[in-house]
């Protein structure tokens, strides 16, 4: 069967793409796709660790998180949205008024 | 679930369950009546703030350890609770000045008082991550409150993106503790660490993500940067509750998880924590020096105070004065609390449309036209500075005492020295406000006015008899261990 | 003794009821405010009176002292505890004698916001009482602060054209000082387990490598204080632009704030470091002594020279008190009050031919003797006071410094004295060259021509003052027993330093 | 108190001694208050009635020391008492200072009265009557403090006397202080005060030092306290006594106005003549001989200050009687004199010939006194004259110099009084036996020829200067034709100003009697206070080549003077006849060497610069507006601006922007990208993640 480190190798590389997709991207919808990103990383590394340590509580973990991370795109959609209706744009690069 | 679960957790139940109804009753309430919600979240804070009243002192773990009832929780869920109190007394003439008086606005409040409450009390850090988003989104939400607004948007979205940024980290770092104990719960992982069976590198890389995490909430450089635009932005009742609550909250967590759980990384993480503190009150201090707008300026002072709070972290992993530390940065934050809100509240009373009167110029010729609110400013400022009898210095001299009983002199030194530069700015509103003329407009608010007046008076009497206080935290501290 | 009989509480207390009483005026009503100021200070310089009557002479320790627990901060127990002895009788009655006289002084200087500068005044009052009383080094460190806002806001509203600067300065010199001061009051804390005075010079036993670092650390808040040089930068500015009576304040009282901490803290409770850095201390000083006087040599603003004397004058008292030998302390000691009278006249003096010709350009006047005799005569004596003409006060003060710290074991050597007492030259030359240059030469400024002499008002103000200079000078016999036992349980602390460390 | 101290003390007056500070306070103290509602003459009378009682007292001190040698001390009251610092306010009756004090207030009395007619003038001439009362309450301190200075029976309390005369000759020297020498409105007489009252300052500098060492060398500073020990101390520290003898000296110097601090007393001169008279010619300025006549024990235990004191004296002598030679001014001539005369008696009492040295400190008193007020006169008649020429023709407009002797001429036919007097004490300064000058400079020589040969030789030439220029003076003075209407127009003086000077004129005549040789009436009253410290003092001997050698320089100095100016006298605009003689010589004494100017240059003008250097560049520029306002204040907002701006956005954002380029580069193969604000915040977090996680995972 697979070791475990290439699980947790796995899910590093998706961390670390999220990163960067947040860091690098303008689009709002893109970067919040990035954290989520960071997120399923971070299950897949449960998934992983629950499977090594024989115990549940790690995938429950999991859906912990599926969860707010759906809460978060929630009130993040939203605030998406209302962003565009003011500035026709979701572009993060164009909210800078706040700064110094 | 037992009884002694629900009593563990009752102060939570009770405000969920009051923020749902006053959600549902906002939606279906056909006929407005003026300020009822406001009203009412204000009672449902009241009745929080009297079961935590009478939960205190108890020390319970409830669900099965995920949940921890003490002395600890219990303070912080007073000082939750009232800021919420404060937060709604600030907010309700600002809402209606500014014509952003909508209902939710109570709920979300609630909500997030929720939040701060449940990590105040998690023992697990599946609670802990869960209590983090409870109090963050609604902030979120709250931030961009002001709609449409511009700047309360990018504000909110600023929060947002970064704040969900640093919840991916903690996610991650929750994940590699887990992984490194198979446990999530702090005393499973002690007692993960006690047997020798944890993978200590994991942990440490692990913890050293949930601290960046909760080093965002609290604002500590260079996790900070997130601060004064958001700050700025929001709506001002919301940047003080966020300043206060938001902050206390994280600290919160990190006492709980840090100098309660993890003793044994002491040797890793306090040079890290060094830094962090040194770095935040140096950067903190210094940049609020050239900030020209009011909100600004205290959201970089409220950075440096993070970094105060985080000197009594340094000590960690000291047994004989953990509880001195946890003790002194717990009243550090009461005297935070009072002193911010206090200072909030006059800028909120100063405050026009379109961000008008949030300019340090606006200040001048305070003194001579509203000598109450001036005096109160100036209580405020010489508390942020640290000057005697106030309780600013009560909480620094506490503080100071720990990191010298820790034996760290030179961040000690840093402290004070700090706190000398954070007088030239604090003093810039006082000159303006006394030795400049001008005419400031400030807005009738009676329930600002007792904000700020009461406040003043509680920095400077708290201070001459602080000693309930002091009695009243080390009681909080006791069963923590 | 409850807490508000005893007359050291009184004193301290007093001046609050007046402010609370100002506090129901209404700011038009300034002629009321002046009076209930004035009544109260006087009420208070009674109870200082009081305070004296009740004071023995003979005893070296603490009296009519209070010690009520005050705050529980975890395993410390910080207590309010307040108590006189010879060391801080005569800066007690200094303060409540000076605060009436100043007030007096503004009664036509301060015409806007009279009702704040009053509660300030009075609350600085409150602050300078506490830091010469308080025996407990928390309650002490409180007051230290407590009298920076106070000074702060009557420099900075009422001041001159710089005055936002000067206050700032003012306020961030002093405060630089007092946090390092915090830092080392922790560290007894800790260490010693105990704030208290008097309990920590019994305690002793603080290993001297670490007294050094204490000493410093107080030494800091109080050298700034003091000032000593080259820590003097702020004064000149904080005089400057000060108001009348809050020069005459700063320069009579606050000042002596630095000295006397010096005496009550760092030398009992660090006496091997004290007896160690003696000769730097001493150095300090008879530089500060030579530099003060060459500076205020040249310079053309009166008020600004006396800002500079003031840093040679305390030089002295400095000298004096790390001597470390009996005469170098009392000296010092009452060469503290010498310099609260003198200098305080002075300023008082600077500032009425300021209220009448708005310049102190030494170049604007001349020849005013002639219009103003009596001014003139009390400017002279006060004058001669200051530069030490026996006889007078000053005399009585500097002489045992001198001699002091000439045979001083701890200084070491003689140069120092010997060098201190070229001050006294150079005084002269100073001090004749700004009375040359006010009051004689002939009268060729018309403005001048017209000034009056002193009210009557003015005279009160003045003659206490001239009457202690030659009190003082002529009779000081009162004022050393006052603070001789005390000086000596003192030196006995020094002298067990001194063979602990050779 | 001071009664019962004085039972025990003694049946007799000694318990009056306090008086003669207390009268002239008093007196002082009413003219000071009430002098205002006063007429003058009722002030100036107060004022010598003041001394006058003072005078008396002394004498009842005198007559009481007859009976009772040994003297007395009454303590009055305790002035600085710290720890072994006992320091009284009492008094010392013995022979030495009782002398003084029947001098200071004998002399002083009728200088007072002197005054009461002059002032009268004076103020009248220079046109501010109010300064006659302010006069009065000076002179009246002045006798106060002298008395204070001479009764002392300690070295503090003389201290207090003697800076105490110093105010007042700084006072004095000034009560025209908005006036120049020649009564124009100036700064030049207040200046002449400053100096007076600095240059004594450098040398109280000497006698503070002098306390210091003597303090804790012999734990106390009281006279019999010191005395007592000197021979032991003098086994184990010589080098303390010398010290103190040597610092002593400067004191001495200062106040005696001996090289190098003399520069200060011709310049005195700005005061009115009563001051010259009384302050610095005849008591104040002879402090210092009375203080090293005092310290005998002192001095005559350190050989090698002895031999310093007796050069100071002998070299001043000589110096200052060359200037006088050279001087155009009546008063600066009398004034260098004076000099000259102080370093006869410092050389005297530094030889330690004590008694020579007081003896001629008391004749000089009279002589000196007579000349200076009697010159005075003169200088009144003069204005008089002058007076005149105003009011009969006003164009009279060109600065007039009342004091200049080349502007005078053939006053002893206008003041006929005035100019015996003032020959009288010409003669007996030019030491003409059988005056009073003789005798007591006679003994000096005489004890010169024996004790420091050297010495001798410089007083000796000093004394044939001082011949000289007194024969100078009154040939210049009185003889020959006015060469000046003023002078022609001179009035003789008033009585009230006249009568005192007769007296004196009899005291300088017969002022030798007192110390006769062979009788030694006034070695035998001093020796009592001398044996009680066990210093014996060998009676001068009578010399008679010594004598008869300096009598004949006086003579021969005479003749030559007469041979200048008595045999065709100066004629009106004529340069001094020396002036051919000497040529630059003349010059060099006229401008008295250039010693001021010397000074100037190589101290005064120093310190001025000192102290504008350290005032304005030190103090001001560099360290408050340099070092405090640009250093610390600019580097503080500096760094703050640098941390808000660059670090925080810069830096953090240069990271971050660092971090971006980074990736874009991996990234511009698939796509171009740019960065932006948000995620420099981002970037930040992560550059934080990345250091800390960096730093825990290298544990």
């Amino acid at each position: 069967m697979v070791p475990i480190s290439y699980y947790i190798i796995l899910s590093a590389i998706l961390f670390t793409i999220g990163a960067v997709c947040v860091l690098i991207r303008r689009n709002a919808i893109i970067i919040f796709m990035g954290i989520e990103l960071m997120l399923n990383a971070a299950n897949l590394a449960f998934v992983a660790f629950a499977n090594q340590h024989q115990v549940i509580s790690g995938q429950i973990f999991v859906f912990f998180v599926i969860a707010v991370a759906a809460a978060e795109v929630a009130v993040g959609l939203a605030l998406i949205v209302t962003i565009f209706r003011t500035r026709k744009s979701i572009d993060v690069d164009q909210l800078n008024s706040l700064k110094g | 679930m037992t009884l002694i679960d629900f009593t563990s957790i009752l102060p939570l139940i009770f405000l969920v369950g009051w923020a749902s109804v006053l959600l549902l009753l906002d939606i279906f309430l056909t006929r407005k009546v003026e300020g009822l919600t406001a009203i009412l979240a204000g009672v449902g804070l009241v009745t929080t703030l009297a079961i935590a009243g009478t939960n205190f002192g108890i020390s319970t773990s409830a669900f099965n350890g995920m949940i921890k009832a003490d002395g600890f929780s219990s303070y912080l869920q007073i000082l939750f609770t009232g800021s919420g109190l404060v937060g709604i007394a600030l907010a309700y003439g600002y809402l209606k000045r500014m014509g952003i008086d909508r209902g939710e606005y109570y709920p979300l409040l609630l909500y997030s008082i929720c939040g701060m409450i449940l990590l105040a009390q998690a023992a697990d850090l599946i609670v802990v991550f869960l209590a983090l988003e409870l109090l963050s989104i609604p902030l979120y939400v709250l931030a961009g409150f002001a709609r449409p607004d511009p700047a309360s948007e990018e504000a909110a979205l600023k929060y947002f993106l970064l704040g969900a940024f640093a919840g991916g980290f903690v996610v991650y770092g929750v994940a590699l503790s887990f992984g490194a104990t198979g446990t999530t719960s702090l005393t499973g992982i002690v007692a993960g660490v006690a047997s020798g069976s944890a993978d200590i590198g994991l942990l440490l890389v692990g913890s050293g993500l949930i601290l960046i995490g909760l080093g965002f909430k609290v604002a500590l450089v260079p996790f900070h940067m997130w601060t004064p635009d958001v700050y700025h932005g929001a709506p001002t009742p919301v940047t003080a509750f966020m300043a206060v609550g938001a902050k206390a909250a994280g600290f919160a967590a990190l006492l709980r998880i840090f100098l309660a759980a993890l003793p044994v990384l002491a040797g890793d993480l306090v040079p890290v924590f060094w830094i962090l503190s040194a770095l935040t009150m140096f950067a903190g201090n210094l940049i609020a020096i050239v900030q020209e707008n009011i909100k600004r300026m205290l959201a970089y002072s409220s950075i440096a105070h993070a970094g105060y709070i985080m000197m009594a972290m340094v000590v960690f992993g000291q047994e004989l004065i953990t509880s001195d530390a946890v003790a002194s940065s717990l009243f550090y934050l009461l005297t935070y609390a009072v002193t911010n809100f206090g200072a909030w509240s006059v800028v909120i009373a100063l405050e026009g449309a379109e961000g008008q009167g949030l300019k340090l110029e606006d200040y001048k010729g305070l003194g001579k036209k509203y000598p109450l609110f001036a005096a109160a400013m100036l209580v405020f400022m010489l508390s942020f500075i640290g000057v005697p009898p106030t309780l600013g210095f009560m909480g620094k001299f506490y503080l100071f005492r720990t990191v010298l009983e820790g034996g760290f002199v030179w961040l000690a030194v840093i402290g004070v020295l700090t706190s000398l530069l954070s007088a030239y700015y604090y003093l810039r509103v006082v000159v303006n406000m006394y030795m400049h003329e001008g005419d400031p407009e400030i807005y009738r608010d009676r329930l600002i006015q007792l904000v700020s007046v009461v406040g003043a008076a509680a920095v400077v009497l708290l201070s001459i008899f602080s000693t309930p206080l002091f009695r009243w935290v080390s009681r909080a501290v006791l069963k923590m261990f | 003794m409850t807490f508000f009989s005893n007359p050291l509480n009184l004193v301290t207390l007093f001046p609050l009821v007046g402010v609370l009483v100002i506090l129901f005026f209404k700011q038009e009503q300034k002629k009321e405010i002046r009076w209930t100021a004035l009544i109260v200070s006087l009420i208070t310089f009674g109870i200082s009176i009081w305070v004296l009557t009740l004071f023995d002479s003979g005893d070296p320790d603490l009296q009519l002292v209070i010690n009520l627990p005050w705050i529980e901060i975890a395993s410390w127990t910080i207590s309010y505890q307040m108590g006189v002895d010879g060391l801080s009788i005569l800066l007690v009655l200094l303060t409540a004698f000076l605060t009436p006289i100043s007030l007096l002084s503004t009664w036509t200087a301060v015409e806007e916001r009279v009702k704040d500068f009053m509660i300030f005044f009075l609350l600085l009052e409150v602050g300078m009482m506490g830091v010469f009383l308080a025996q407990d080094l928390f309650l002490f460190y409180v007051f230290w602060e407590f009298t920076l806002v106070p000074m702060y806001f009557l420099i900075g509203i009422w001041g001159g054209p710089q005055r936002m600067y000067a206050a700032v300065k003012f306020f961030l010199y002093t405060m630089a000082g007092s946090v390092l001061m915090l830092l080392a009051i922790l560290w007894l804390g800790i260490y010693q387990g105990s704030f208290s005075v008097p309990d920590l010079t019994i305690l002793g036993g603080i290993p001297a490598q670490v007294q050094l670092w204490l000493f410093l650390a107080f030494g800091a808040a109080f050298a700034i204080k003091v000032p000593m040089w080259p820590l003097h930068s702020w004064l000149p500015d904080a005089h400057v632009e000060a108001p009348t009576a809050g020069s005459v304040i700063l320069a009579g009282v606050l000042l002596k704030m630095g000295t006397y901490g010096f005496l009550r803290f760092n030398i009992p409770l660090f006496p091997q470091a004290a007896v160690k850095l003696a000769p730097w201390m001493a150095l300090l000083s008879v530089i500060g002594i030579l530099y003060g006087a060459a500076v205020s040599y040249y310079q053309r603003d009166v008020k600004k020279l006396v800002a500079y004397s003031s840093v040679s004058h305390l030089g002295f008292v400095m000298l004096g008190l790390f001597a470390l030998n009996q005469q170098g302390i009392q000296g010092g000691i009452l060469q503290m009050i010498n310099h609260g009278i003198s200098t305080g006249a002075l300023f008082l003096l600077v500032g009425i031919i300021y209220e009448r010709r708005h310049t102190r350009e030494m170049d604007d006047f001349g020849g005013l003797w002639k219009v103003m005799p009596v001014y003139g005569a009390l400017t002279l004596v006060v004058t001669l006071s200051s530069m030490g003409l026996p006889g007078l006060n000053g005399f009585a003060g500097e002489f045992p410094i001198l001699l002091g710290a000439f045979g001083s074991e701890a200084i070491g050597s003689s140069w120092y004295a010997g060098f201190a007492t070229l001050g006294v030259i150079l005084a002269a030359v100073y001090l004749l060259y700004m009375f040359q240059k006010l009051f004689l030469g002939p009268l060729d400024k018309d403005e001048n021509k017209a000034v009056k002499d002193l009210t009557v008002r003015e005279l009160i103000t003045i003659v206490p003052l001239v009457i202690l200079i030659f009190w003082i000078g002529l009779y000081p016999k009162p004022f050393f027993t006052l603070m001789a036992p005390a000086v000596e349980k003192l030196l006995t602390v020094i002298q067990a330093a001194s063979l602990a460390l050779y | 108190m001071l009664l019962s101290e004085a039972i025990t003390q003694g049946p007799e007056f000694f318990s009056l001694a306090p008086w003669i500070i207390f009268f002239p306070v008093i007196g002082l103290l009413i003219n000071m208050s009430f002098g205002g509602r006063m007429k003058e003459r009722t002030i100036g009378i107060l004022a010598s009635s003041a001394s006058g009682l003072a005078f008396v007292t002394s004498a009842l001190l005198a007559i009481s020391l007859l009976a009772h040698p040994e003297g007395a001390i009454l303590p009055l009251a305790e002035w600085i008492s710290i720890g072994d610092l006992q320091l009284n306010w009492s008094i010392r009756v013995d022979t030495l200072s009782t002398t003084m004090m029947l001098v200071v207030s004998g002399v002083g009395t009728l200088i007072h009265i002197y005054a009461i007619g002059y002032m009268h003038e004076d103020v009248r001439f220079k046109g501010d009557p109010g300064r006659y009362q302010r006069f009065f309450v000076f002179f009246n301190l002045f006798i106060a403090t002298m008395m204070i200075l001479v009764s002392a029976d300690n070295y503090l309390m003389l201290f207090v006397g003697w800076e105490g005369v110093g105010l007042c000759s700084y006072l004095l020297i000034g009560v025209w202080y908005d006036r120049d020498l020649l009564g124009r409105p100036g700064t030049e007489n207040a200046l002449a005060g400053s100096k007076a009252f600095i240059a004594n300052r450098i040398g109280d500098f000497g006698f503070l030092m002098a306390g210091f060492t003597m303090f804790w060398t012999f734990r106390t500073v009281t006279f019999s306290g010191v005395f007592a020990q000197v021979s032991q101390i003098a086994e184990i520290q010589p080098g303390a006594i010398l010290a103190i003898t040597l610092f002593m000296l400067l004191g001495v110097a200062g106040k005696s106005a001996q090289l190098p601090l003399f520069v200060w007393l011709p310049d005195a001169m700005a005061g009115p003549t009563p001051v010259s008279a009384l302050i610095h010619a005849a008591t104040m300025v002879t402090a210092g001989v009375y203080l090293v006549a005092r310290s005998a024990p002192l001095f005559s235990a350190v050989p090698e200050a002895q031999a310093w004191v007796a050069w100071v004296g002998g070299i001043t002598a000589l110096f200052a009687a060359t200037i006088a030679v050279g001087q155009h001014d009546l008063k600066k001539v009398l004034a260098y004199s004076t000099i000259s005369q102080l370093g006869f008696m410092i050389a005297a009492v530094g030889m330690g010939a004590y008694v020579a040295g007081m003896f001629h400190l008391v004749t000089h008193a009279f002589f000196k006194a007579l000349l200076f007020l009697s010159g005075g006169s003169v200088i009144l008649g003069i204005e008089r004259g002058h007076h005149h020429l105003d009011h009969e023709n006003h164009h009279d407009e060109e600065v007039f110099d009342p004091g200049d002797m080349r502007l005078m001429g053939g006053l002893r036919k206008k003041m006929p009084v005035t100019f015996l007097v003032f020959t009288v004490g010409a003669v007996a300064l030019a030491g003409i036996p059988p005056l009073a000058g003789f005798f007591s400079k006679d003994e000096i020589l005489a004890e010169a020829f024996h004790l420091n040969f050297p010495v001798y030789i410089l007083l000796a030439i000093a004394a044939f200067f001082t011949a000289f220029y007194m024969g100078r003076q009154v040939w210049l003075v009185f003889f020959g034709d006015p060469r000046h209407p003023a002078a022609d127009h001179a009035e003789e003086s008033p009585p009230v100003i006249t009568t005192p000077l007769i007296v004196l004129a009899g005291l300088a005549t017969l002022g030798g009697i007192l110390n006769l040789p062979w009788v030694h009436t006034f070695t035998h009253w001093l020796e009592h206070t001398f044996e009680t410290f066990h210093l014996h003092l060998h009676p001068g001997k009578f010399n008679l080549l010594i004598a008869i050698i300096s009598t004949a320089l006086a003579v021969l100095a005479i003749f030559l003077a007469w041979l200048l100016y008595g045999r065709k006298p100066l004629l009106k605009n004529q340069a001094d006849p020396l002036k051919k003689i000497l040529g630059p010589i003349f010059t060099g004494m006229n401008r008295k060497w250039y010693v001021d100017e010397a000074y100037d240059h190589l101290f005064i003008n120093r310190y001025i610069d000192l102290a504008r250097f350290l005032s304005i560049k030190v103090d001001w520029d560099f360290w408050h507006d340099w070092f405090h306002d640009r250093v610390i204040v600019a580097a503080y907002r500096q760094g703050a601006r640098i941390l808000a701006g660059p670090i925080d956005l810069g830096i953090i954002d240069g990271i971050a922007n660092g971090l971006a380029k980074f990736f874009q580069a991996v990234a511009n193969r698939f796509r171009k990208l740019q960065t932006g604000y948000v995620r420099n915040y981002a970037l930040a977090v992560f550059a934080g993640v990345v250091v800390l996680l960096g730093y825990l995972i290298l544990q």
